[in-house]
């Protein structure tokens, strides 16, 4: 009698098969970063090309931006499982569903977390960010956005079963997004101000360590709900 | 104890109980708070710094404390059910959400049209304003996500680990306002704080806190019943009333 | 007793507090007592016509 | 109680919006049943299949593997499930030997090989194109080959032969026997009459109670 596969074992297949699947619908995971550039270049077609003013705002611009450009993602990490009915096989699973999940977020975040990167320093100089505030700008990125996909992951494992779940993911996610939101954007703000950033970076760590705890405990109990 | 829990749990037991309660309560309720005007209105003397306008601390505080009071009960009602899977905790949860969303919307109506002759304006972007803001929207998320959902008992379910995510979050949330508070606005601004407070003053807060105790409790058992009709339409007990 | 109700020139402020507190109290209490009203005459009349 | 019983039910009751689909239902399979359930439309065959394999909580009674409620071991009873429901389950931008790769790894591997199991459901020649360029029939072939990619002794399937033709289906009855015969247990739903050894077949008509 050969046993199971370990659980790391498990995962490891999990991330890959999900890698998989994202590489072969690439276009579907290009909408976050067009959608973080897009709202950009939209303030400053409101608010005027003053430089001045725009250097000012431009921490807050960015991650108001990368905010809502990680929860427009977030509906595609359990969608197309819970369509094709392969939610319910990883719900069989002899290993435990929240270390299944986190395996599904991990691939999620790869796909559409990380990517911002690539767009945030081209964006801060878009809108005159000073040049030391970029290395905190992708750092802050770096730990923000996973916290954002863990804690949109519950939200979105909370809303697959309904018809219309898109509104009420945003009302459900945003709210829990707030503290992220204060810290990262005021991160990027002392650092274009020359301050010491190190007091807001531990506390996004804080978060990061929390949510990665936390969140796919809950998600994989909002998943079975769903499923039944 | 655990079996006052569980027959008391029942909810044929539990729509008599709170039938014979209603009046009661009401009654407990209305002496409350019109001793609790009667302290804050006309006794309490009016503050050297702000005047009366202060006196509107009676309503604003006791629904800012009913606002975060209510979110805990319904985080409690939230373990229940994931943990014991009790129908009466999900309806105490489902009625308990519209409560809430009062009280915080009362505390942020009645705190902006107190914010306004000390500052001005009446929207301040102040700490505790703009958590109670952010509870609002989780309560609204929470009945949002309740009425999106057919199948109340999964509904239920949903509902409850929404309000566990919620309020492991409230804390978080309230300290990075706070933390978001201080660094913006720096100290130098009168911290939206009640006056130095004399007895005069705590009692009739006292009674007002209470007495909106009292009556979540009252339009808790009142919401109960009804939701408890239109959960239990035609199971037996219904049949007899 | 008038300048009661002036409330030291906030009567602006203090009475539609108070006022707008005492109307969501009030509906918050109104609404679910008349729901539950509706329903049992609903399941009433319902019972009735069962029994005929 | 048979203490030999591999999957019990007591008294299981399920309620779909106010209506009770079924109530205390206790059935009892040993090792080689099969148990067909049959009933029309929206009478709680799907759900009844869902609470058995624990993806849907009962609203009364309980489901118990060897004696024990399924919600106090659950790693080791869906070490022993397998379950097919509406859904085919498989992702169709991955090929059928990475679905069945997948579906290996989340139980306990069988010792027969990918390309083996591909051949017995006559899938070979699709073993590496997309499962999106499939028809129908075949998905739910890949599906039901799921059965075979890991050692499990319950199988739960939920209409298995939809959209499969005259000769699959013998094919897969074929298969159902030989899983009985090692000691298997199926509960399955289907309209069509499956060619199945008598002894071995408890029929279960739902619908009726209400």
């Amino acid at each position: 009698m050969n046993n199971r596969l370990s659980l790391s074992q498990a995962f490891v297949f999990l991330l890959r098969r999900d890698l998989l699947v994202a590489l072969r619908n690439r276009a579907e995971y290009a909408m976050p970063i067009l959608f973080f550039v897009l709202v950009i270049t939209l303030f400053p077609l409101a608010i005027g090309p003053v430089p001045e003013l725009l250097s000012r705002i431009a921490p807050g611009i960015v991650w108001v931006a990368a905010l809502l450009a990680a929860m427009l993602s977030l509906d595609s990490i359990f969608r197309s499982d819970f369509d094709d009915g392969s939610l319910e096989q990883i719900l069989l699973s002899p290993h435990p569903v929240a270390v299944l999940v986190l395996a599904k977020v991990c691939a999620h975040w790869l796909v559409t977390g990380l990517p911002l990167l690539i767009a945030a320093p081209l964006l801060g100089q878009m809108l005159g960010m000073p040049q030391q505030a970029l290395p905190t700008l992708l750092l802050t990125i770096l730990i923000a956005t996973p916290v954002l996909s863990l804690i949109g992951a519950i939200g979105v494992a909370l809303t697959v079963g309904l018809r219309k779940g898109g509104i009420i993911l945003s009302l459900l996610v945003l709210p829990l997004y707030v503290p992220v939101l204060i810290f990262a954007a005021s991160a990027v703000d002392n650092a274009a101000a020359g301050f010491d950033v190190s007091a807001q970076l531990t506390m996004l760590l804080a978060f990061l360590f929390l949510s990665l705890s936390l969140s796919p405990w809950a998600t994989a109990a909002a998943l079975r709900m769903s499923a039944s | 104890m655990f079996l006052w829990f569980h027959k008391f749990g029942s909810p044929p037991h539990f729509y008599r109980i709170a039938g014979k309660w209603i009046p009661w309560l009401s009654g407990l309720f209305l002496v409350l708070v019109t001793a609790g005007l009667f302290g804050g209105l006309i006794a309490a003397p009016p503050d050297y710094q702000q005047g009366d306008s202060y006196r509107i601390m009676f309503v604003h505080v006791p629904s800012a404390w009913m606002s975060m009071l209510v979110y805990v009960a319904m985080a409690v009602c939230g373990i229940i059910i994931m943990v014991w899977r009790m129908k009466l905790a999900e309806i105490v949860l489902i009625s308990s959400a519209p409560i809430g969303a009062s009280f915080t919307f009362l505390a942020l109506v009645t705190g902006s049209l107190w914010g306004k002759p000390m500052w001005g304006t009446y929207w301040v972007w102040d700490a505790r304003l703009t958590s109670e803001l952010i509870l609002l929207f989780l309560y609204l998320g929470i009945i949002g996500l309740h009425n999106a959902i057919e199948d109340k008992r999964v509904a239920a379910r949903a509902v409850a680990i929404l309000a566990i995510v919620g309020a492991v979050n409230v804390p978080i949330i309230h300290f990075s306002v706070e933390w978001w508070n201080t660094l913006h606005q720096g100290p130098t601004v009168t911290k939206f704080d009640k006056p130095s407070i004399y007895w005069s003053m705590l009692l009739p807060l006292l009674l007002m806190a209470l007495s909106f105790q009292v009556y979540y409790v009252l339009a808790l058992f009142q919401q109960c019943r009804a939701e408890l009709l239109r959960r239990e339409r035609n199971s037996k007990w219904v049949e007899e009333l | 007793m008038i300048e009661f109700f002036n409330m030291g020139g906030y009567a602006m402020f203090v009475w539609p507090s108070y006022a707008i507190s005492a109307l969501v109290l009030w509906l918050n209490w109104y609404l679910p007592r008349n729901q539950h009203r509706k329903l049992l005459r609903q399941l009433q009349s319902r019972h009735g016509s069962q029994q005929q | 109680m048979s203490t030999s019983a591999l999957l019990e039910t007591r008294n299981l009751s399920c309620i779909r919006n106010d209506r009770h689909l079924f109530e205390n239902l206790t059935i009892s399979l040993e090792p080689g049943r099969i148990l067909v359930v049959e009933g029309p439309n929206g009478c709680g065959k799907t759900s009844l299949l869902r609470i058995l394999t624990g993806l849907r909580l009962a609203d009364g009674g309980e489901v118990l593997w060897r004696g024990e409620p399924i919600g106090q071991q659950a790693a080791d009873y869906y070490e022993q499930v397998n379950y097919v429901g509406h859904h085919d389950g498989v992702k169709n931008e991955l090929s059928c030997i990475e679905n069945l790769r997948l579906a290996r790894a989340m139980g306990i591997p069988s010792n027969v090989g990918l390309d083996e199991i591909l051949e017995q459901v006559n899938l070979y020649a699709y073993g590496d194109s997309d499962v999106a360029s499939l028809s129908a029939g075949q998905k739910r072939r890949l599906a039901l080959s799921r059965l075979l990619a890991t050692e499990s002794l319950l199988w739960i399937l939920d209409e298995p032969f939809t959209s499969l033709d005259k000769d699959s289906m013998k094919l897969f009855g074929g298969l159902f026997e030989q899983h009985l015969q090692r000691g298997g247990i199926i509960v399955m739903t289907s309209h069509h009459d499956i060619s199945l050894p008598q002894q071995a077949l408890t029929r279960l008509k739902l619908g009726q109670q209400v």
